[in-house]
C-alpha cells in the first residue's frame, strides 16, 4: 500500500514570507481532499510531493524513500499531478498523441503507451475524439483530456487541482466517478478543491489548510463538524451541513441521502 | 430604466453547422436578478453577449430576430455604445485586465477615457465604484497583483463606472476560492439594492436561488423555461438538461416537503429551515414571510 | 463571399491585441533559444505567426512594436533594426495570403524567402550600423574569410547576415506553420477583416 | 529633476544628440555629445543602468575592431602587430568612427529610457497624436511579456511532471522545445479572443474622442532645455551651410 509521510517539512520562495510552516502528515490509501483559501499552501504543497520544488527544511518519504534523491522524472513514475489549467500542458494536435506523451515519457513503449492511453481516454469518456486537435474542444473536454493524459501514466498516487472548475453538473459527476474508480483500482487520490459538496461526496478525508499549517485533519464528515475552525479558515461547510447547524442539530450530515434518511428514520411526516 | 426583450433571437457562430440560440423570447425588467443556468455548450455565455453586442458584431456569425434594450437594438447598435447601458463581467479574471495599465485606478479609467468623460467626472467615478466594491485601498496597486477575488471586483468596478443600466454576470466566480465568491456576491447584492438589472450565469444553484427574481434555464440553445426560482427548480425533468436542484430543493423533494402557499419545494437555506423545522416540532405554523 | 484587399489598414480589436501577444512569443522565443541553449535566435516566431493569421499590415506592426520595445528596454541600436522586422513581417504575411505557407514544405521556401528579405533589408544597415557585421559568431567569421578574400564589402556583408538568417528563418517559419495548424478555426475566423454577418430571419 | 522632464524634451534630445554630430561631420561632436549624454545620466543617477547595454553591443564593437582593424579595404598604414597579426591605422579609425557612432546612439537613447516610464513614454505619444489603439498596443506589451514568462514556468513545471527532460544533450533539449512554446504561444493567442471582447465591452472601439486620467506636466527646465538643444541644432546646419559654400 502506497504511503508518503511529510515529516516536519517548511518551505518559501522568499525569506521574508514563509509558504509553509512545519508540516507533519501521513497520507495513505484513503480518498483526501485538501481545502484551503488561496495562498494557504495547498498547491506549494503538491509541488513538494512532486519534486517540483523541494523542501527547505524536513523531507518527504514515499514508501519510506526519501524524494530528495529522486529526479523530477523518477518521482512522474509514481506520482501524477493534473493541473488546474490544462492549457498549460497541451502541445499536440491530437488527443490521443497529447495523452501518450507522459507514458512515453516514464519510458512505456508505444503499444503499452496507447493501450494505457485508450483505457484513459475510455475512463474519461472521451474515447471516440482520439484523432480530434485537443484545441478544437471546449475548456471542460480539455481538462478531461488533461487528466486522461496523467491516468495513462498508470501511477500509484494522482493529484488533481481544481478537477471541478469549469465543469457543470454532468462533468462533476464523470470527476466523482473517476475517483472512485481510481480509489477501487487501489490508488491513492488527493484533490485540491474548493467545491465543498464535492468533498462531501467523495472524500473519506480532509485536511484544511490555512496560512501555510494544517488546520484540521480528519474524516471528512468530523471535519466539517468543526464550525469555528472552519470560518476561521474562511470556509463554509456543505450546504446540507448548513442546514444541519442551522436547525440545530447536534449531528452532522454531509449529503442530501443521508440527511434524508435521518430524517425519515426519526419517523417525522411531513403535513 | 430600460426593459431588455428579446424576439426570436436565433444566432449560429461563424464555421459553426449549428444554432448556438435558437428562436429565444423573453422580457427582463427593469431592476430584475435573473439567473441563467443549464449545462456546458447549452448557450448561456452566447446568450449573454448577445445582450452586449458582441454577439453577432464581434463574432460574425449568422443572426436573426433582435434584441432591445430600451430603445436600442443590440445587433444595429456598436459594441462601443452599447457598453454604456449594459456592461458585462466574464468568468476568467485574469483576462479582462485591459494589461495596458499599471494601477487599479487607471484600470477603472480605461473605460472611461474611452468614453471621452472629463478628468473630474472619471475621478468621481471611479472613487464612488472602487469604493462599492471595497477595493479603494488596493487603488495604487498593479491589477495583476491582486488575488482573483480582487481582481474580479476591480473588473466589476470597472463596469460600475461605466453607470450601464444592466449588468450581466458570466459564471463570475467559478474560478475563485470560497471568500473570493464570497466578496462577489455580496457586491452583486449590493448592485441589485441599487436598482441595477443583474443577469448572472451560475453553476452554485443555492445562490441563483437564493439571489434571483427568476431563472432562465437554457439547453441546446433553446429557453426551456423562465419562472421563479421555486417552479424551475420543482421541475421533475432538470435531469435531462443537465442541472440539478439546490441541495435544499432536493432533500425536500425526497422528503416530500412542500411550501404550501406557492405549491412548489423549497429552494433556500431560510425556507427550508422553517419548513423541515416546522414539521418536526410541530409548533406553530409556518410563518408566511 | 468577397475577400477583402489583405491591405486593409480598418484593424479589428482582435487583431490589435493579437500584436502584444505576438511580441511577447518573439520574446519567449528568444528566451527558449536561449535557456535550452540552441544555436538560432527565434526571434521572430510571432511577427511570421501574426501575419499569417492577420495579414501583412498586422505583421509589420508587430516587426516595428516589437523592435521599439526592445530598443526601449534592451538595445537602442535595434529601433533602427525595426525596418528588417517589418520586411519579415510584411513578407510572411504576403506569403501567407497567397497560400504559400500550407505545407512543410511551404514552409521551408517561405523562410528561404524571408530569409532573403530580412538580408536585403539588413545588410545596409550592418554596413553602416557595423561596418558590416551581424554580431554573431558564424556569420562574422563568414564575413571576415569573405574581407580577407577581398570580397566587395555588401557582398560579405550580405553573406553574413545570410548565413545566420537562413536556418533561422526556416525554422521560425515551420515553428509558426506548426502552431498555425494547431489553431482552432473558430480562433482564427477573429482576426480576418473580412467576415459580414449573414441574416437568419 | 532628469526624471521629471517631459519625454517629449528627451525624444528631442535623441534627435539632435544624433543629427548635429551628423552635420557637423567630426568624430569629436559625436565624443561631445557621448560626454554631454553621461553627464545627464550620472545626474539623473542611472549611468550604472547602461552597462547592460554597452556589454551587449560593446562584444559587437570589439570584433568590429579587430577584422576591421586587420582587413579593412583601405588599410595601408600598419598601427601595431601582435605576433604575426598586423593591425591597420585606417581600419582602426573606421572602427573608432562606428564604436563612437553606435554608443552615442546608446547614451542618448538611454537617457530617455531609463528616466521615463515606459507606460508614461507611450502616454505622452497618444497625447501626441499616436492613435490610442497603437499606445494600447504599445504599453500592453510591457505588462504582457512577464505574464507569460510566468506561464512559461508553470508549463514547464507541467511537462516536467509528465516526465519530460529539459536538461542534458542538444537533442533532448530540441525535443524539450515545443512541449514548452507550443501552450505558451496557444495560452496567449487563445486569451486574445476573451481580451478583445473585455476590450469592446469597455469602448474600446468608440469612435468618441478618448480623454485622460493623467495629465501631461511640463516644466520650466522643459522650456530651457529644449532652447539648448535647438540653438544646437541650429548652429550646427549653420556650420554645415558654411562648409559647404566654402
Amino acid at each position: 500500500m502506497t504511503r508518503i509521510e511529510v515529516q516536519e517539512m517548511h518551505f518559501s520562495y522568499t525569506e521574508q514570507e514563509p509558504i509553509l510552516k512545519g508540516i507533519n502528515i501521513t497520507l495513505d490509501e484513503r480518498s483526501t481532499a485538501i481545502i484551503g483559501q488561496n495562498g494557504a499552501g495547498k498547491t506549494t504543497f503538491v509541488k513538494l510531493l512532486k519534486g517540483l520544488l523541494r523542501p527547505m527544511q524536513g523531507k518527504i518519504l514515499f514508501d519510506g524513500k526519501d524524494i530528495a534523491c529522486m529526479t523530477v522524472a523518477q518521482i512522474a513514475k509514481h506520482i501524477g499531478l493534473v493541473f488546474q489549467n490544462p492549457n498549460d500542458q497541451i502541445f499536440k494536435n491530437n488527443i490521443l498523441d497529447e495523452v501518450m506523451f507522459g507514458p512515453i515519457n516514464i519510458g512505456m513503449d508505444e503499444q503499452e503507451a496507447k493501450r494505457h492511453s485508450q483505457n484513459a481516454l475510455a475512463m474519461v469518456g472521451l474515447s471516440d475524439c482520439e484523432d480530434k486537435n485537443p484545441y478544437d474542444m471546449g475548456l471542460s473536454e480539455r481538462k478531461l483530456i488533461a487528466i486522461a493524459s496523467v491516468l495513462a501514466m498508470d501511477t500509484d498516487v494522482v493529484i488533481f487541482d481544481e478537477p471541478t472548475i469549469a465543469q457543470d453538473y454532468r462533468g462533476i459527476e464523470k470527476i466523482k466517478k473517476i475517483i472512485r474508480t481510481l480509489k477501487a483500482e487501489g490508488k491513492m487520490v488527493l484533490t485540491i478543491t474548493h467545491d465543498m459538496d464535492f468533498v462531501a461526496d467523495c472524500f473519506e478525508r480532509t485536511i484544511v489548510f490555512a496560512k501555510g499549517k494544517i488546520l484540521l485533519d480528519g474524516q471528512t464528515d468530523k471535519v466539517f463538524s468543526k464550525k469555528e475552525e472552519l470560518s476561521q479558515a474562511y470556509l463554509e461547510p456543505p450546504h446540507v451541513t448548513q442546514l444541519c447547524n442551522s436547525l440545530g442539530y447536534d449531528k452532522v450530515f454531509l449529503r442530501v441521502e443521508d440527511f434524508v434518511s435521518y430524517v425519515k428514520s426519526k419517523g417525522i411526516e411531513n403535513k | 430604466m430600460a426593459k431588455i426583450v428579446a424576439e426570436h433571437l436565433k444566432y449560429k457562430y461563424p464555421l459553426s453547422e449549428k444554432l448556438a440560440l435558437y428562436d429565444i423570447s423573453f422580457t427582463i425588467e427593469p431592476g430584475e436578478f435573473i439567473g441563467i443556468i443549464g449545462e456546458n455548450n447549452a448557450g448561456k455565455s452566447t446568450l449573454c453577449q448577445a445582450m452586449v453586442g458582441i454577439v453577432p458584431n464581434f463574432y460574425k456569425g449568422a443572426y436573426g430576430g433582435k434584441v432591445l434594450i430600451g430603445d436600442m437594438e443590440i445587433a444595429k447598435s456598436n459594441i462601443s455604445d452599447i457598453c454604456k447601458k449594459v456592461g458585462i463581467v466574464f468568468q476568467n479574471p485574469f483576462n479582462q485586465v485591459t494589461g495596458c495599465k499599471l494601477t487599479v485606478y487607471e484600470e477603472v479609467a480605461f473605460g472611461l477615457e474611452n468614453m471621452g468623460l472629463p478628468r473630474s467626472e472619471m475621478i468621481d467615478r471611479i472613487d464612488y465604484s472602487l469604493k462599492l466594491l471595497d477595493i479603494y485601498k488596493y487603488k495604487d496597486r498593479n491589477p495583476f497583483d491582486l488575488s482573483g477575488g480582487q481582481m474580479q471586483r476591480m473588473a466589476i468596478a470597472s463596469i460600475i463606472a461605466m453607470r450601464p443600466e444592466v449588468i450581466i454576470l458570466d459564471e463570475p466566480t467559478s474560478q475563485l476560492d470560497p471568500q473570493g465568491s464570497e466578496e462577489v456576491f455580496r457586491a452583486v447584492q449590493n448592485l441589485s439594492r441599487e436598482g441595477i438589472t443583474i443577469i448572472m450565469v451560475e453553476h452554485k444553484m443555492e445562490k441563483i436561488a437564493e439571489y434571483s427574481d427568476r431563472v432562465m434555464l437554457l439547453h441546446e440553445g433553446k429557453l426551456i423555461a423562465f419562472e421563479t426560482p421555486e417552479k424551475i427548480f420543482s421541475r421533475d425533468d432538470l435531469d435531462c438538461y443537465g442541472v440539478t436542484a439546490p441541495a435544499y430543493t432536493r432533500i425536500c423533494k425526497s422528503l416530500g416537503i412542500k411550501n404550501k402557499k406557492t405549491g412548489f419545494y423549497p429552494v433556500t437555506l431560510e425556507e427550508t429551515k422553517s419548513l423541515i423545522g416546522f414539521s418536526e416540532k410541530e409548533r406553530c405554523p409556518y410563518d408566511q414571510n | 463571399m468577397k475577400r477583402t484587399s489583405m491591405w486593409s489598414f480598418n484593424l479589428n480589436t482582435a487583431s490589435l491585441v493579437l500584436i502584444p501577444a505576438a511580441v511577447g512569443i518573439n520574446y519567449i522565443g528568444k528566451l527558449f533559444a536561449g535557456a535550452l541553449k540552441l544555436p538560432l535566435w527565434l526571434d521572430s516566431i510571432g511577427t511570421i505567426l501574426a501575419a499569417c493569421l492577420a495579414g501583412p499590415i498586422v505583421g509589420a506592426i508587430c516587426g516595428a512594436i516589437n523592435n521599439i520595445i526592445y530598443g526601449f528596454t534592451l538595445d537602442p541600436v535595434s529601433f533602427i533594426y525595426a525596418v528588417t522586422s517589418i520586411g519579415i513581417g510584411v513578407a510572411a504575411g504576403i506569403l501567407a495570403y497567397k497560400g504559400r505557407i500550407k505545407t512543410a514544405v511551404g514552409a521551408i521556401l517561405s523562410g528561404l524567402v524571408i530569409a532573403l528579405v530580412a538580408t536585403v533589408i539588413s545588410t545596409p544597415i550592418n554596413i553602416g550600423m557595423y561596418g558590416g557585421q551581424t554580431g554573431n559568431l558564424w556569420g562574422d567569421a563568414l564575413f571576415t574569410w569573405c574581407t580577407a578574400s577581398h570580397f566587395p564589402m555588401w557582398l560579405a556583408s550580405g553573406l553574413d547576415e545570410l548565413v545566420v538568417d537562413i536556418p533561422d528563418k526556416v525554422a521560425s517559419v515551420l515553428i509558426a506553420f506548426g502552431i498555425y495548424k494547431a489553431l482552432p478555426k473558430n480562433l482564427t475566423v477573429l482576426y480576418k477583416n473580412d467576415q459580414k454577418i449573414e441574416r437568419l430571419d | 529633476m532628469i526624471h521629471k522632464l517631459d519625454p517629449n524634451s528627451k525624444i528631442i534630445y535623441i534627435f539632435v544628440a544624433n543629427i548635429a554630430p551628423a552635420l557637423i561631420g567630426a568624430r569629436m561632436a559625436t565624443a561631445s555629445f557621448i560626454l554631454i549624454s553621461i553627464v545627464i545620466l550620472t545626474i539623473g543617477k542611472v549611468l550604472h543602468k547602461t552597462a547592460p547595454m554597452l556589454e551587449f553591443s560593446g562584444l559587437i564593437l570589439l570584433t568590429v575592431a579587430i577584422i576591421q582593424g586587420i582587413f579593412h579595404q583601405g588599410n595601408t598604414t600598419v598601427a601595431f602587430a601582435l605576433g604575426s597579426v598586423v593591425f591597420y591605422k585606417e581600419g582602426l579609425m573606421f572602427a573608432l568612427g562606428i564604436a563612437l557612432n553606435v554608443i552615442n546612439i546608446l547614451m542618448s537613447f538611454s537617457i530617455l529610457v531609463l528616466t521615463t516610464k515606459p507606460s508614461d513614454m507611450v502616454e505622452t505619444f497618444v497625447h501626441m497624436g499616436l492613435s490610442p489603439r497603437l499606445g494600447y498596443v504599445m504599453s500592453s506589451v510591457f505588462q504582457i511579456i512577464p505574464q507569460m514568462t510566468k506561464t512559461m514556468a508553470t508549463i514547464t513545471d507541467a511537462q516536467r511532471s509528465r516526465g519530460m527532460e529539459t536538461e542534458g544533450k542538444l537533442k533532448t533539449r530540441i525535443k524539450a522545445f515545443f512541449p514548452l512554446i507550443s501552450p505558451v504561444v496557444m495560452n496567449s493567442l487563445i486569451s486574445t479572443k476573451e481580451r478583445a471582447i473585455a476590450l469592446e465591452v469597455r469602448g474600446f472601439g468608440s469612435k468618441q474622442k478618448k480623454t485622460f486620467l493623467n495629465d501631461l506636466q511640463k516644466t520650466r527646465y522643459d522650456d530651457i532645455f529644449r532652447f539648448v538643444l535647438i540653438l544646437i541644432l541650429i548652429l550646427s546646419i549653420f556650420w554645415r551651410v558654411l562648409i559647404w559654400l566654402k
